[in-house]
């Protein structure tokens, strides 16, 4: 999974490019192949780039409150896209005004979201996930015993 | 695009696009300027921004000035009740939602549709444009403070033209600092040219005996944004904004932290905004303001209230005319009206405490305003070189050459080369400067500055420092440590 | 009474009180001082306080501590634990209740029992004496930093016995402190004649190699004090200790409000006590203590923290080894522990930010230091004079002749022929100079700034004036205003 | 009612002293005799005071938060002393932390106090109610009507 291909971007009107920068940073610096398409990505251009890029995740940022509203139909255009299975996270302030974390993740986990995080949450917890989740997938694949741990 | 010049719009030039603009959405369809200088006559005095702010330079107050703004006109008329009575806010604001900062005017229109069903606000601003002239001055005429609109639009014409007609008097933004920090890859010649265009609106209206208060977004990023860079933006905006007949400008400022700079920043851009004002012989009364600390917000309260009051702090000995405030709540989300009006109360009550106190006579700030002055001399000669004398020429050749170059800015019209990293003492310094038009001197400070940090930290410089630097307020610090 | 001198008490003195002391309440009986050393022996280092908080004035660091008190053993344990973690507190207190304060330990046995009928605390603090040593050592034992004795005791003996003994490392009083301000009509022979007897105690502790921290109690009354009067205070009071063989003390400071006044205040002060110390040749480890507003404060919590936040920044550039730090529900009560909390990482924030930020070469300060330090010196010449030397016997001639003479105190003691006033910056000057020994040129720079603030203001000055003052920073100013 | 002795005073061991003063000088202000007994009042110093002076009220502080403990038996004791009715004010800070001001009212009323003010009350509301209440007893005592509002 080092090397797993990762589609990173702040979707629908964002321009929040800090934490962008800093995830890309990250995410890089973990071994990942990260495709960064900035700010103000539309679900369109992030689902092309996983497809071109054959991604094994869309790590989806959405900071300025609008996320609900952006990110309805990101699953279900993925599956119409053929990569239905790819995994989908989410993170950053995803609704407007200081909600219980609670309700947004089962919000948007009905979405259709494999992982949601919180306002403020660090790139290192999303990395750890990422590394599980697709060391998860490997398994289905080569038919690999689950119990083995990852090697971070 | 045509190149753009830094030159006032002919009436037959504004004329010959207003329709155009006016047609960009229903509620724009008709607006008769006339009709609306007429309402705008009604409006009393105190309630005007231009007049409120200008006489608070003069009797030496610092006014306080929340962000607002909810998907429903009705809620943002509470909002607004709220944060005048118990916040006492001395200045108001409409924020301006996300969708209609990029002119999607469906999409915001789907966001109020939504907020009614949800029951609470879906959109992160109000869509002024949706609601147009007639809905937004029940808004105006429903309180007794001057009211803005605050934004982040890249083409802000219609949006100007339905909030001025509803009789908001302030409107904030411009060319460089709505666009650079607020867009993806919009053209720099065609955000100054829609700025032209509200700036010669906003001239209409001065021409018209009725004050309509302009502000250059001063903080651009809010992130670790070296003084001489913002400066520059705003006194070039400022500039601009002078040429199309604009007679009340507010140039602002974003905190950095240390409280020496934030000084010396803003006095040195009040000092320099003048200078360049009386230069091109532009009448245009000049007044100023800091925004309180505009990066990442610690998530605990507490600690958002001392970000807040530091903030205040700064803001009264740099002697700002305003202060924009931020909310125990930035850290999570657009604020509710009560922790809105908290930010409000806790400022206020800094700026009282701190009233006729001054730390003037200061050596160290005397240094550090020759320093900012002499690098935002630098960027403004080296725009002035490249644009032959002509600032908006000038502002899109230095942008694509490197000469003016913004901190972490979303644009592709932004090289991105300069990396700022804060001193030992907080002060933003240049880390790479890129292709900035500096002195060797200018270099030389910047270097020794940022190698003393790494040298009292036992670390080597690196990007590190700098995302350190970046989460620093938010983790409970300024200069940002090795976790 | 017996006059009292400043000298140090011989062991055949101290004994010969000091069964008496311990048979005050059952308590105290059959306390033996060797087991106290032997136990004091086992605390590590980093839970004494006066390591602590030396190593702290060795790194610049600037250490917080809170008030604390509640009536039960186990909800005080919880508390101290809740500041420890979530509140970061860098130093702990036990508040001690006023009913032990006043030696009245059958009512503080009342209150521990109403407390647990009525399940809260109905004690305004932690009563010590009646829980004993083994109790109080559960207390010391569960805590990770130095903890202190916080009061107001005119006669602390048994307090410090106990809790000395019971683990505790720093006690905070003096017998000027803790009577003029917190007694009614108790004399001063006899509390700087108790309070000997703990600076003995404390001496004794440390000639057995154990440390321990001791601090006359800066803020007074708490209300517009003139910094002179406080700072000779204490400088009188930690010539007292030394006397006794103390070796750590820590002198402080109420916060006026005033930045430049606050800074000079507490740089005078530490300056003139190492002085005073170099003279007598005591070798003793000063620290400075610098008090949040000890005024009355905003109800609304929001104004609260922009108070709170002003004293982090006084402190910070006050460069003072600790800050006491308030909380939001000051203007009510007690605060629980989360209120508790919040004020100290509301403070922690801006100390942080302002870590290694500095307003020194500035002239006004200067300026202020000066006219402290002759205004000090001036207080501290009398009381030596009227002493005929003696630190103890002048003080407590001063008193009688009102050449010290605090504001607003209760005790009959004092003179209460001084009034204080607010000039134009809010510095606290004297309105009424009553016996203060002060030279002419001292009392002419006064009445300049109160006719400048009357001729501000255009209001002749008066009382009103001055409860305008006491009222005003509970209003949202610092200055009292007309209402 | 201008002229009416007060008794006042900061009971118990309670020592801030600066609200008592300004309550003096309030009241003094406002015409009333004002006997102050300062901070750290007993119960029986304040009906000694009352019945010496003939006062036709007894105005209490309590600041430190034993107010509760401190307040206990004042009425009864008042009675004992032959003073049953007179006016008991009690302000300041009654109890121990930032509590829910009519449950304190409701307590203090309790113990028998005519009216109860809540942290940082001011003067003024005071003098407008003992006029309001001393002209009340006033009524009672010469036989005028309870409809006539006393001129202030
Ligand atoms: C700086 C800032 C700006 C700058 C942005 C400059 C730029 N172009 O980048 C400016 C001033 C331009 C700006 C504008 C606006 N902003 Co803004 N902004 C902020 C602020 C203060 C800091 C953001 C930041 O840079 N943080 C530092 C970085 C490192 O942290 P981060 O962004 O949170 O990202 C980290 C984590 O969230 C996480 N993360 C992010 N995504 C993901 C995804 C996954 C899967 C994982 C695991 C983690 C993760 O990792 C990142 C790196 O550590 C925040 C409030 C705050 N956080 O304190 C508001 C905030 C995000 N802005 C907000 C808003 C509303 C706006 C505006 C609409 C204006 C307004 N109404 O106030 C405009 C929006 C413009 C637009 N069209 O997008 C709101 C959003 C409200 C909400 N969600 O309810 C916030 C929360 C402030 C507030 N409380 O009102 N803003
Ligand atoms: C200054 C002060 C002190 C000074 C007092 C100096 C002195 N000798 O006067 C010092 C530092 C010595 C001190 C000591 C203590 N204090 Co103190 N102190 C304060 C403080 C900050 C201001 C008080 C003040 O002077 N206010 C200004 C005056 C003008 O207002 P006022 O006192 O409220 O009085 C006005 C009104 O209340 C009203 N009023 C008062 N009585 C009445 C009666 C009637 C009938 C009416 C109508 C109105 C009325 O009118 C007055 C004039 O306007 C308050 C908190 C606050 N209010 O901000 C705490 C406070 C009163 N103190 C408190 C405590 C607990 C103590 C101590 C026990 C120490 C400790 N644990 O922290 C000791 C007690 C010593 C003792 N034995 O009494 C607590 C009480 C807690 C509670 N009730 O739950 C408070 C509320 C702080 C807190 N939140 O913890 N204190």
């Amino acid at each position: 999974m080092k090397g797993s291909t990762l589609v990173l971007g702040v979707i629908g009107m964002d321009v929040h490019a800090v934490g962008n920068k800093i995830l890309e940073y990250a995410f890089n610096h973990a071994g990942f192949n990260v495709i960064n398409l900035g700010v103000m990505v539309s679900q369109e251009e992030f689902i092309s780039a996983a497809v071109e890029t054959a991604a094994e995740a869309i790590i989806v940022s959405s900071l300025y409150g609008h996320g609900q509203l952006d990110c309805r139909g990101l699953r279900s255009k993925c599956i119409e896209a053929g990569i239905g299975n790819i995994l989908l996270y989410v993170g950053g302030n995803l609704v407007v005004g200081k909600t219980s974390f609670p309700e947004v993740e089962r919000t948007f986990k009905n979405m259709g979201f494999d992982r949601v995080y919180p306002p403020g949450a660090s790139p290192e917890q999303a990395i750890i996930d990422l590394r599980n989740d697709l060391w998860l997938r490997e398994e289905d694949i080569h038919g690999r015993s689950k119990e083995q741990m990852p090697n971070h | 695009m045509a190149e753009v010049r830094n030159k006032c719009l002919t009436i037959k030039e504004f004329e010959a696009v207003r329709q155009g603009v006016l047609n960009q959405w229903p509620t724009g369809k008709g607006l008769a300027l006339q009709e609306a200088f007429s309402y705008q006559k009604k409006i009393p005095k105190q309630k005007r921004f231009a007049e409120r702010i200008e006489e608070a330079m003069v009797k030496g107050e610092v006014l306080t000035q929340p962000r607002a703004g909810v998907a429903l006109i009705d809620q943002q008329i509470l909002l607004l009740k709220h944060l005048e009575a118990e916040g006492g806010a001395d200045l108001l604001s409409a924020t301006i939602d996300s969708y209609t900062r990029q002119n999607r005017y469906h999409e915001a229109q789907k966001g109020i549709e939504e907020s009614i069903n949800a029951g609470r606000s879906m959109l992160n601003g109000l869509p002024v444009v949706n609601y147009g002239v007639a809905s937004c001055r029940r808004l105006t005429e429903a309180l007794n403070r001057p009211l803005q609109v605050r934004h982040g639009t890249p083409d802000a014409r219609l949006l100007a033209e339905i909030s001025l007609a509803a009789g908001f008097t302030a409107f904030e933004g411009g060319g460089i600092s709505y666009n650079i920090p607020y867009a993806k890859n919009v053209p720099l010649e065609a955000t100054i040219y829609y700025w032209q265009y509200v700036d010669r609106l906003a001239g209409l209206y001065e021409e018209n005996g009725l004050s309509v208060n302009r502000e250059p977004f001063g903080p651009l990023t809010g992130t670790l944004v070296p003084p001489c860079l913002s400066n520059a933006v705003a006194i070039i905006e400022a500039l601009l904004a002078a040429e199309q007949g604009v007679k009340s400008i507010t140039v602002g400022y974003g905190q950095g932290g240390n409280l020496i700079q934030d000084v010396a920043a803003l006095r040195s851009l009040k000092q320099l905004v003048l200078e360049y004002m009386e230069r091109y012989n532009y009448k245009v009364k000049i007044t100023t303001v800091f925004h309180q600390w505009m990066g990442g917000f610690p998530p605990d309260e507490a600690k958002a209230f001392g970000v807040i009051a530091w903030g205040a702090v700064a803001a009264a000995f740099a002697n700002a005319t305003k202060v924009i405030v931020k909310t125990p709540h930035e850290a999570f989300g657009i604020p509710t009206k009560e922790a809105n009006a908290d930010g409000l109360k806790a400022t206020r009550q800094v700026l009282n405490i701190l009233q006729g106190q001054r730390i003037t006579e200061l050596q160290a700030l005397e240094e550090e305003t020759t320093i900012i002055t002499a690098e935002t001399k630098s960027l403004l000669d080296g725009v002035e070189r490249l644009g032959e004398g002509d600032w908006a020429l000038g502002t899109v050749r230095a942008f694509a050459a490197g000469v003016l170059d913004l901190p972490f800015a979303p644009s592709k019209l932004n090289r991105g080369k300069v990396m700022p990293i804060r001193d030992q003492e907080g002060a933003v310094r240049f880390l790479k400067h890129g292709n900035l038009p500096f002195t060797q001197e200018i270099i030389d400070f910047h270097r020794t500055k940022v190698s003393e940090r790494a040298k009292a930290e036992k670390r080597p410089v690196s990007l590190q420092m700098v995302i350190d630097d970046i989460y620093a307020i938010g983790k409970g610090m300024l200069v940002g440590k090795p976790s």
